[in-house]
């Protein structure tokens, strides 16, 4: 991506009001932007997901294919999570392979699922030791105004918590693709939560805007863990800057109440 | 390959069609923010969502041309928008319908108005079920007359397939898998011309000329609905003002 | 490719000359070029041919592989067509994969082909399902003076009804190549013809001074049916004009009477 | 995935160590001849070479910054230092990785004295026993310092995991394989700041604070050995001199 | 892997040929009409053709030398020019070949009468029976003089082979893949120097002595058949004129 | 890699010091640079050696994988020598798939193992036919001083001979890889010496200026055969230059006298 293109107004306006506990788009420092999410919104793919973060849009798919297990996982379907900045969604995206945001982005999602147990993978073990599932969860950036692993990591969520695996015989070695089709088995709904640091004021949910001109920011994940009780389940600081150990606990306690706030709008409670 | 019937003995199509009848259309302009201009298509259930920048400065410098824009698009299927997960490197085919789309697409806009700039058309196919790349087309016109990017009409684009026997219009998967041939079109219908054609399969002289009246129909239609998308947009962004 | 370094003298020259139904080399709208075809002229490929059609050159060998059919269609023998536009054809081609061009290319080929049932691919199945034979018809462009879609189309067929296929013995699930060959199974003979519109005229196999300064071109591609018949199987549109329905028709036109034409010179009357 | 004790009835772990010791380490100073700094570091079976280049100009020009050096990273593990031979081609780990190192050591860098070069880091792994991103930054540090390129601190860094309930400092390969998170943390001691923080597995909060106050225990100590290390490495080589 | 009987008891050699037969020749010059300067060869059953584009502006112009003209050359084999079809990408061996014949090309141009320009070699290997580096470097030469390239000699090459304890000139395939060794040489021969050499397999410092003896036999009736050619060749030129 | 900085004053003097007999850094024309080498320097590779040649630095570390050998032969095991030229190792390397040179310098170690047969290979085989050992050798350069290839031939070679393959056993087609060790089994020790050509001298190990500046180098690989005699077992001449006859002949004396001095350093007697 370019050099930021936000002039150093800008950055003085953001940082001042962030001092006095305000944003330039009106909102608190510990509000999200508006979120909408949409499911089940494509018939061929087996799960689906828009989200809308402010501006932000994000679609997620879920597709499956039988694929042969890791050596050392045997017993245990795949997760396999990809990004792609489109180059339709920014004016500094271009076409191509994925780039180290769309990498890290896709790897903190991956993360996240996989740290909070979100699918249960042995459930997807089809032959032990030769045939699982692979879950496929592609991530598609259509608009990007900051704040995209929230944005991703919840479309991501949502589109494989409405998808449906396609049922199967097992016949020998071979697999049967039937056309019945079943939910996929979610244990928990893990929620990221990014804050950006500016100044030394935490802002949750940047903006683009705020992006530009952070010192650096902090995504955190939650899960609701069998005790009803907050887990963090992924952590990652980006950016250029550095946290106070202060700040980094005062993130954790924002981002656990925002990301109880956000699940608590999962379309049908997570079922 | 004729191994399914396509065509019901009462002459409907596997969703309940006449031969000449498109699926339900339907369009949203605006819909990126980001983007300078953009559309969202459903045709039946082929979805695409484009995204049009420009003009801007091209970036290798080089590649500029001192006496008009040039023009570049990208046509992608999302992993999610098929049957079997594809890949999201572009593929041969994605390659060369990026290529037919521009062209396509080129013949509507008055290049020579943005000397040494580019206009960059994304199209991203987020559900196929045929006839992906005319909605493409169709959308990205609609897309950069929301970018402001001043053209000779607008382009609409429909295929025509020859199932069982049978022409008919707008192609969904099942007709163009299992069909005779497939036959995309492109027109700027106020100019009577055509600037996509292609065709596979096999089809009489006689047959082709048909298939060629057919889809010039089927570009009427979507013109129809072109224009009053627009038309509607564009009401409402001046009550919005 | 870069663009185009004719100047505009020569583009008005070109179109001044069709205007009256001349052009610049000589012939007349509906003449084709010089065509020259030579079969069988490498040992290593099972098929070859090569083509000059004016002073363009091309060459198309055809190798065989003994691979697993695709899932939807389990008993035909596949078809591979590539291009490459090698370096030394063009000042302005350069090393590397494909690209959008020489892609083009091959694809118009391979539906010509396929559309026109060229090769009787049910026929290549070795083991239903399992194994079957690869068709791999590579293009390789020596020397680019325009019309490379026809004179590859042409050169692959050619290779291709040359080609001998190494006959077989099915051993369980094994397939033996024995040393023994016998004719490619040839269905039909599919000839695709190019026009260039040049204003308001239709021009034939387009040389390269044409094609740079064309407004679009058509590429045509016939068969003979069993009715006897000329059936069209293959229709590409190219560059960044627009055709009237009108010059489509008479393109079919003309392009019929030049396949005919054309089908008349194939080696060994196709066999 | 907890199918091995890693932590035995005494409260050792698979190679003796306490939950809060660090392995082994060693670094070396100045170890490569071409590269402007240059440091090594063994943290028990983790072997890293680490290789500065800079302040240097940038070679496609226009990436260059007004008013700043660029910092580019690349961390890369040898197809030989892991038990299945790793394809040289980076992986979208190493990406990821590189990033998140190259933010950990900028923060450290007075970037704005150079303007318009780069600063080039190239961390080799020829060794993976765990924590190899932890290394990387340690003897980046070093390797900084060698070449002469000033920094507000030196940036020290450790991971913890909790394998077995038990929270573990100095995370080694089969910890990280079979514990229940893995946090590899950098900070600059003398500021207190945290460079480089990521987590994956589950920890509850009072979990994931406790690992924080262990990793900065640890970090201290990786600290300490670094300074050593630069204190003895500049003591010979004014000798030297 | 001597598994095959290369060499006849009367010394014959699997086509026919003594052991310091060169296979039939053919050169075709000026085949090509957009390439500056083609040559065609037909070493036995070789088939390579060869167009050179230069001296002429190097793209990206920062490599431009201001003392000399740079050589880049480029070996490529047809996927159908081999028995198993070969992918279209270059190979590693490719990539190396293309390396050694601009090396042995080199020599013989005077690229210090064209500063800041590339002369470009394409080397395009159509039907492959052994040698074909050898056949390649020999037929560019033809094509640099095509050019019109001013050079101090031709470069002649062949390679040399022990078979079945016997050195053969003018290896072909089955000899290169079941003989011992492979000794690919090229020569400017009125400079009596070596501009390529190469070899695998294993020989004794007495058989290598012979090899380079007998390479250069070989590349003395090489550059003979090169001459012919240029020289009916041009003559035929003028009589055209 | 970018044009030599070597500044023509500086390729004067190392052209005159040749001339009469000296290099710049005080050798002998003849003279090897300091070889230090350390075996077993890895625990995770099965076999691992530095080399320093004089301040060039280079690590190989070999991998074994079970693999399906060639069908040309069956019966034996794979070699896969690869080099990268690491972005550290020199201001004019850059981060990327290895270049011509690195491409060079990798095929020209596998010749020499190769030609020299080093490795046993049919004893590398596990299953005939079917499952074969692939060695993997890969090697790295830390630091570029010149003469890599004969530093990398060398950390090649003293990696091999003390590397270890896993024991296995054989339960029907499948290959079970055991805990227990046995030495790669070694028949030869191959060693490269190269020279490069300043005016009419020629000089052992050339330095990286004196690399820089040379009109061009040979490399020379030997083994000691059966018959206790030296046998040339790859050669590779480099560069833009040329030689004459009776240099390489020169070159051929030389190198045959420098290996054996080579070869006697190769820790354990090569065992």
């Amino acid at each position: 991506m370019a050099t930021s293109p936000i002039p150093s107004l800008k950055r003085k306006q953001i940082y001042e009001l962030a001092e006095s506990g305000k944003r330039i788009d009106g909102r608190g420092l510990v509000d999200m932007r508006k979120i909408e999410i949409s499911t089940n919104i494509l018939d061929k793919a087996e799960g689906s997901a828009s989200v809308k973060l402010g501006d932000t849009y994000v679609i997620a798919g879920v597709k499956f294919e039988v694929s042969e297990p890791f050596p050392d996982i045997p017993n245990e379907g795949v997760l396999s999570v990809s990004a792609e900045f489109l180059p339709l969604a920014s004016p500094s995206f271009e076409a191509g392979p994925p780039d180290e945001n769309a990498i890290e982005l896709a790897r903190v999602v991956d993360r996240a699922l996989r740290g909070g147990k979100a699918i249960n993978t042995q459930k997807l073990c089809l032959i032990p030791g030769k045939k699982v599932w692979t879950v496929w969860v592609d991530i598609f950036v259509f608009d990007h105004f900051g704040n995209l692993i929230d944005a991703s990591a919840l479309a991501s969520l949502c589109a494989l918590i409405t998808a449906k695996v396609p049922k199967t015989e097992i016949i020998g070695n071979e697999v049967k693709i039937l056309d019945e089709y079943e939910p996929l088995p979610i244990n928990s709904l893990p929620i990221t939560i990014t804050l950006a640091k500016i100044g030394d004021k935490l802002l949750v949910d940047p903006s683009l805007e705020e992006e530009e001109v952070m010192d650096c920011r902090i995504s955190i994940a939650f899960v609701e863990g069998k005790d009803n009780q907050e887990h963090i389940c992924a952590v990652q600081k980006g950016g250029k800057g550095a946290f106070t150990y202060e700040e980094i606990l005062r993130a954790i306690d924002i981002a656990k109440v925002k990301s109880q706030e956000v699940r608590k709008i999962i379309p049908c409670g997570g079922k | 390959m004729e191994r399914k019937k396509l065509i019901s003995d009462d002459g409907r199509r596997l969703d309940g069609r006449r031969f000449d009848e498109i699926r339900p259309i339907k369009f949203k302009i605006g819909i990126l923010k980001n983007a300078d201009g953009s559309a969202y298509i459903e045709l039946g259930k082929t979805k695409v969502i484009v995204g049009v920048y420009g003009p801007r400065e091209l970036h290798p410098k080089h590649l500029a041309v001192p006496d008009r824009c040039i023009i570049q698009a990208r046509y992608h299927m999302a992993p999610f928008s098929v049957k079997e997960r594809k890949s999201p490197a572009p593929s041969r085919r994605e390659i060369e319908l990026s290529k037919v789309i521009r062209e396509a697409l080129e013949p509507a806009i008055f290049v020579e108005l943005f000397p040494r700039t580019t206009i960059d058309i994304f199209a991203e196919v987020i559900q196929a079920d045929g006839s992906t790349r005319c909605a493409a087309i169709s959308a990205a016109s609609l897309a950069l007359a929301d970018a402001g990017i001043p053209m000779r009409d607008l382009v609409a684009s429909i295929a025509v397939a020859k199932v069982d026997n049978q022409l008919v219009l707008d192609v969904m998967d099942e007709e163009d898998k299992y069909g005779l041939s497939d036959m995309p079109i492109a027109m700027m219908p106020s100019k009577n011309v055509i600037t996509l054609l292609q065709m596979d399969g096999m089809l009489t002289c006689e047959e082709f000329k048909k298939s060629l009246e057919l889809a010039k129909k089927g570009c009427m239609e979507i013109y129809k609905k072109q224009k009053e998308a627009l038309e509607s947009y564009f009401k409402n962004i001046k009550e919005e003002k």
